[in-house]
């Protein structure tokens, strides 16, 4: 197994007294694709917020490889290689999608190193390729707000590929998708294996079975299980957290 | 629109044709008629009042033209809208003075609208005949000023209101610019060369209508009169703001230097009632040709109610002054209108009026009013005769030793002045 | 010292009622009405009209005034501003389009002035409101004279506030513009008339600004352009105290209100207005959600 | 090098060519009073570029403009014969005369307490130099605070709104330092070498249509940068561009530089045509006025928003000078604005590209960056 790609060292957050998530712990290897699962308000998406640095965590640390990343801006959070996908899809959506995937390109990320024109010829290769594995090669052209919500995710996940991230948080990349554009989901995360260090949010069982190895299970905002699926589903507590919504099928 | 038909029919047209090529309007030149450009706001917050003026201007002219016009040739007015905004009346100046090449503009009401145009008619040598009571301090060759300067305002004012009202004891307010500041410094010489003193010199955004604390600070102050340079839409706010506040004319007066008779009819007499004004003109003046100039007014604007006040007066007289240096010099050049203009006299609805050959100001009979329940002011004192315009009387111009002459403002004589101050 | 607290209660009165319709038609609605002003400036002109043409008296005039100025909010909203939802800064172009002709309309005479006909009332000129005379005065308490004109402005903007604080909060119409603050397709699909809700919520809006246009008549200047700065002020409070909340907008008015009175008073008025505008951008800056905000449209 | 980009470019040509061959077939009068429009030409640029672009509204633009402007007058005050003659060793401009405290020394430095501040103002190239610096450093600043603390849309707005209402009072209210309300008049002429740019002369005017063309071409090449596609991206999903690695404030802050720098040009240029500064220049009516140029011309471009304030003002002077209109035209003008927002949401420019795609085949490259959705305000 490769380094540590994500240590979560009891982290936690506190919303005036409500404790969303609290002393979460545990360590995400590199090249590994890590789902995390739960109820609804278990906590799932506060903790990539606080990954991500969208909320400031108020105890424990984050670190990507050897960094420390607690609390710091988002875009330094990403520039030092984290990607994150968000629940409702967000995109450029004035922009035609093959431009969403060359801003995505940058070279560099200042304002004053970008003054320039064109984008370097691998940069642009490299959007072309993306657009081929997700399927939007044929609407490269096409406005993003002109997009079905299937294609807004991919294009969403094309963005975080282009960018090219260390570990990549994926929340919920499925929802609202039917079986094929699911499939199709699928087959692009698993591409992704191996090159990034992924982290997935996810409640379709069926999708986790599709991609999953390792899974961490959130209850309250804190875990109770970690383990492959074959763990997961027998672990009692996992069960019973579960038993309200009907446990896990 | 006011104007008649004909004048309607010709400028209509030429404006048209602005639209179209600027270069075709030259035949409205070309025609039978002399030209001429009247300039004021008829939008924006200023037309309140700078509407009186162009319909005042306008009927000058349509009285002119009915009895002959001048030179036997019909006075056309080219009407522009300054739209309250200095931008737009420097860009209208322009048109007037370039494109229609017209040698006279009358305009303006607001110092601010004033020195936006001025480079225009100075640059290009054109005559700007200027209604409006200001603040002096200018000596342009271009311009005729028709209107009041301080000391046709304060020089009986004041004397009058410590000696004969018994009040000492200022309370000085104003409107946020120069008209009011300068007012304000004259005001201040003249009552400490009376004997009288001053506990405030407080000034207000210009079109702010909030008075509640400027009251409460006049209340507190000590002081036995109150003297006001306010100008425009805010002085209605003002009075009613003081009666509301239970203070009384009788005990504390205002004395006024803009307040007409516009915004007294506009707020109400009851508010105004034993407050006072000094202004050369008021309706209340009696005079026959006063009486049938209202009247022919109100005919003209079709409103059996509209006032008259002083720098309308000024609009409709300084008209006439055109026409006779016009008549004069034989010419409608601006040199020839300026040299024309210089000494001409009028028997306008205020009295007799005067063009001093000098500055290019006029000789204006001050008059101070107490304004009555009717919403008239009652004149309870005036001078006798015409009185000489010192713009610069804040530097201690005297009728002797003018600093603003006909080669224009004197600067050895204005740094005496100042220098004498120290 | 009373005085001064006075001065600054009433200068918070006239904000609120000012600001008033624009808590709703902004805060509520998410339109920047520019216009607001001048349906402040039409009620007053309402005012005077109805003084001339019905001889009604001043209090008379309010419930015209607010119905005039209801009816042209509802015609705005439909004929404009219905098809500018979730537009907000299209909102604020088209009406200061609005304003502008609302302006026109009262200095042209709705035209007449092109037939040289003059209707009395109206056109370019200030124009003038009679007050009873038992309200040009003061009242004494605690041995200050306390501005009769100023307590009614202060007792009714009050009223008000609390009518509109009823109508949101213990009506089921309340009910559902709220529901269509929080969330109108959510709304829209619990069954609720969104269209008309707009519609009546914008014209309520309006009919404050009327009343606010009565109150201003009597003691400020009436001329087409008065409606301008009216609009900043209540704009300005709305945003201070918090898009889409009533308490929000009582509390901003209050304290901004001081703030102008007291600082007028130990300096002058021209400082009092810039430490407004400073406060204003300083409370936006640190506190872009206003004193009191939760989330609006 | 797709037909919709090749039209765009003959479009920006075109007029650039009308306006440098203009005086070819203009009058003296026109010649000024088309100066004039092209300022209003560049604030229309400015305009787009904050608000189509960056997705800023600014409802306080002319603070860079009324900013720009003084600092250009205060020199070509000192500039001018009265101010010259003012009998004493350094120029003083007259109105400090009449604001002297009795007594006051008669120069430059002490004259009255602020005046010191004009003394670098006696060299005509710090005026002009101050015109532009000084709204871009305001702007840098503002940025740097408002947009760290990621106020964004309405918010904005209102900060500016009264931020440029704050300065105009402040103006207004310092007499002896500004004139106060009359502004600043009577100016002399900025003269480089033999070269005076008097406001009617022909030098003047192709000083303004260059520098429209320079900010023109400027803009339109700055936004076809990667810094211009990542500030459209900025401006369409702020949160995403974060994710990406973006310093959003560090591009929001440059654009909005660079608004407030165009704007202070086209203030040190009016007043080189129309010769005076005026506070009225930090209405809101002007600022506000501005914005809806560039919305009837097309707030997502840049030309379209330059041509919008141009054809506006035209129709204004148009209107406004024949007769028959002359107290109705702002009527007219209001009922415009209206139309405009409700059928042409993206203005004249949107107008023309849907019917240059009709024209053309569909859909190239530049066309999808230039098809915009209507509702783009930053709100």
């Amino acid at each position: 197994m490769g380094a540590a790609a994500l240590t979560l060292d009891g982290l936690g957050v506190d919303f005036s007294g409500f404790k969303a998530v609290s002393n979460v712990s545990t360590v995400i290897e590199e090249g590994e694709l890590r789902v995390l699962l739960g109820a609804n308000g278990a906590g799932k998406t506060t903790l990539m917020d606080l990954v991500s640095g969208r909320t400031r965590a108020t105890e424990g640390r984050v670190f990507l490889f050897e960094k420390d990343i607690t609390n710091r801006e988002e875009f330094v959070i990403a520039r030092s290689g984290l990607g994150r996908k968000f629940q409702i899809p967000s995109v450029f959506k004035d922009l035609s999608v093959r431009r969403n995937l060359l801003v995505a390109s940058c070279p560099s990320r200042g304002v004053f190193s970008n003054l320039r024109f064109g984008f370097p010829a691998a940069s642009r290769n490299r959007v072309e390729e993306v657009l081929e594995l997700i399927g939007l090669a044929d609407d490269a052209q096409e406005t993003a707000a002109n997009l079905s919500h299937g294609q807004t995710q991919w294009l969403e996940l094309g963005l975080l590929i282009v960018q090219n991230p260390k570990v990549l948080l994926l929340d919920e990349p499925t929802a609202g998708m039917t079986a094929a554009e699911t499939q199709k989901t699928a087959r692009i995360i698993n591409a992704l294996r191996g090159r990034h260090t992924l982290v997935v949010v996810e409640h379709d069982m069926a999708f986790v079975r599709e991609i999953a190895e390792r899974i961490t299970v959130l209850h309250l905002g804190q875990i109770i299980a970690e383990g492959d699926i074959a763990h997961i589903e027998n672990h009692p507590q996992v069960k019973e957290a579960y038993l309200g919504s009907g446990g896990i099928h | 629109m006011r104007i008649d038909r004909r004048a309607f029919m010709k400028t209509g047209l030429g404006g048209a044709a602005a639209l179209a090529s600027p270069s075709l309007l030259r035949p409205a030149l070309a025609a039978d008629t002399i030209d001429v450009g009247v300039l004021f706001s008829l939008t924006g917050g200023l037309s309140i009042i700078e509407k009186s003026l162009h319909d005042a201007t306008l009927m000058a002219i349509a009285e002119i033209n009915a009895s002959g016009g001048v030179m036997g040739k019909q006075v056309n007015a080219v009407v522009e809208d300054g739209a309250s905004d200095p931008k737009t009346y420097n860009e209208k100046a322009s048109k007037l003075v370039i494109e229609n090449q017209l040698p006279t503009v009358f305009g303006s009401y607001t110092s601010a609208s004033r020195k936006a145009v001025l480079p225009v008619f100075e640059k290009r040598n054109a005559m700007y005949f200027y209604p409006t009571y200001y603040e002096g301090f200018e000596c342009s060759k271009n311009v005729v000023y028709t209107g009041a300067v301080p000391n046709q305002q304060l020089s009986n004012f004041i004397p009058w209101i410590i000696k004969t009202l018994g009040k000492k004891t200022f309370f000085i307010v104003g409107s946020d610019y120069i008209y009011p500041r300068e007012m304000a410094k004259v005001c201040k010489i003249l009552i400490e060369k009376n004997g009288g003193k001053y506990v405030a010199d407080e000034y207000l955004e210009l079109g702010h209508s909030e008075w509640g604390s400027m009251v409460n600070k006049i209340k507190a102050s000590g002081c036995d009169v109150v003297l006001s340079n306010v100008v425009g839409d805010s002085v209605v706010a003002f009075y009613r703001e003081y009666k509301n506040q239970g203070l009384t004319h009788d005990k504390l007066p205002i004395c006024a230097t803009v307040t007409s008779e516009i915004e007294i009819a506009a707020m109400g007499a009851e508010y105004a009632v034993n407050s006072y004004t000094s202004f050369p003109y008021f309706m209340a003046v009696d005079l026959p040709e006063n009486k049938s100039f209202i009247e022919r007014y109100r005919a003209y604007v079709k409103d059996p109610k509209a006032v008259t006040h002083h720098a309308l007066c000024c609009a409709y007289f300084q008209v006439y002054l055109w026409k006779q240096a016009v008549e004069k010099a034989k010419s409608t050049a601006p040199d020839a209108v300026r040299e024309g203009v210089r000494g001409q006299e009028f028997k306008s609805p205020g009295g007799d009026v005067k063009v001093e050959a000098q500055n290019l100001h006029t000789w204006l009979t001050p008059r101070i009013a107490q304004w009555q329940a009717d919403g008239q002011g009652k004149i309870v004192d005036d001078y006798k005769s015409p009185i000489f315009p010192l713009p610069y009387a804040g530097y201690g111009e005297t009728e002797s030793n003018l600093i603003c002459t006909p080669n224009g403002a004197d600067k050895a004589k204005l740094k005496a002045a100042l220098a004498a101050t120290k | 010292m009373i005085d001064t607290l006075f001065t600054g209660l009433s200068l918070g009165s006239i904000l609120l009622i000012v600001a008033l319709g624009l808590a709703i038609t902004y805060g509520a609605m998410g339109v920047i009405n520019m216009a607001h002003g001048d349906l402040v400036m039409v009620g007053a002109y309402t005012t005077v009209m109805s003084g001339i043409w019905l001889h009604l008296g001043f209090f008379a005039a309010i419930p015209v005034a607010f119905v005039v100025t209801a009816m042209i909010g509802l015609a705005i909203e439909r004929l404009i501003v219905r098809h500018l939802y979730g537009r907000l800064l299209d909102t604020l172009l088209a009406t200061w389009g609005v304003a502008i002709l609302l302006q026109q309309a009262v200095r042209l005479e709705f035209g007449a002035s092109f037939f040289g006909r003059h209707i009395e009332g109206l056109g370019t000129g200030l124009q003038k409101v009679s007050v009873p005379e038992w309200m040009q005065g003061t009242f004494t308490i605690a041995g200050a004279d306390i501005n009769i004109y100023r307590t009614m402005i202060i007792v009714v903007a009050l009223l008000f506030t609390a009518l509109t604080w009823v109508l949101m909060y213990r009506t089921p119409v309340g009910m559902q513009l709220r529901a269509i603050m929080r969330n109108p397709k959510m709304a829209a699909a619990c069954g609720i008339d969104v269209d008309r809700m707009n519609a009546l919520a914008f014209a309520y809006g309006s009919g404050l600004a009327g009343v606010a246009g009565v109150l201003m008549s009597g003691f400020k200047t009436v001329f087409p352009d008065m409606g301008t700065p009216l609009v900043v002020d209540g704009f300005l409070v709305v945003v201070v105290g918090g898009v889409g909340s009533l308490f929000g907008t009582l509390a901003a008015s209050g304290l901004l209100g001081q703030i102008n009175g007291v600082v007028a008073a130990v300096s002058n008025d021209i400082l009092a207005r810039a430490v407004i505008f400073g406060v204003v951008i300083a409370i936006i800056v640190f506190k872009p959600s206003g004193l009191f905000s939760y989330k609006g449209r | 090098m797709t037909s919709r980009r090749a039209i765009e470019i003959a479009g920006y040509a075109l007029f650039i060519a009308a306006i440098l061959l203009a005086p070819l077939v203009l009058g003296e009068f026109w010649i000024n009073r088309i100066a004039k429009y092209l300022v209003f030409g560049m604030l229309g640029v400015a305009i787009c570029l904050s608000w189509g672009y960056a997705g800023i509204l600014n409802l306080g633009q002319g603070l860079f403009f009324g900013i720009g402007a003084y600092m250009m007058a205060m020199s070509l005050k000192l500039a001018s014969t009265t101010s010259q003659q003012a009998a004493s060793d350094t120029p003083i401009p007259d109105f400090m005369f009449w604001n002297a405290e009795p007594g006051a020394e008669q120069e430059l430095c002490c004259i009255t307490k602020t005046s010191f501040l004009w003394i670098p103002f006696q060299n005509q190239w710090f005026g002009l130099v101050m015109a532009v610096l000084v709204p871009t450093l305001i702007a840098t600043g503002l940025g740097a605070i408002v947009f760290r603390k990621r106020i964004s849309g309405v918010f904005v707005s209102v900060i500016m709104l009264a931020l440029v209402l704050l300065v105009r009072l402040l103006i207004i209210n310092n007499q002896p330092l500004t004139n106060g309300f009359n502004g600043l008049t009577d100016l002399g002429s900025f003269t480089v070498g033999a070269v005076v740019f008097d406001n009617f002369s022909k030098a003047t005017y192709y000083a303004v249509a260059l520098a429209l063309a320079l900010s023109l071409i400027g803009a339109r090449l700055l936004v076809e940068t990667r810094a211009g596609m990542v500030l459209q991206a900025v401006r369409d999903d702020a949160n995403r561009a974060r994710y990406l690695g973006f310093d959003v404030p560090h591009y929001q802050t440059f654009f909005f530089a660079v608004s407030a720098a165009i704007a202070g040009v086209a203030g040190l240029l009016y007043v080189n045509v129309a010769s005076f500064a005026s506070p009225t220049f930090m209405d809101l009516s002007f600022s506000i006025t501005m914005v809806v140029w560039a919305a009837v011309g097309g707030r997502q471009s840049l030309l379209g928003a330059c041509i919008g304030a141009i054809l506006i003002n035209v129709m204004e002077a148009g209107m406004s000078e024949t007769q028959a209109l002359v107290e109705s035209w702002r009527a007219i003008i209001g009922i415009v604005f209206i139309a405009v927002v409700l059928f042409l949401p993206r203005g004249l420019a949107g107008l023309a590209g849907d019917l240059i795609d009709a024209a053309t085949r569909p859909r190239s490259d530049a066309a999808a960056k230039l098809q915009v959705t209507s509702n783009r305000g930053g709100a």
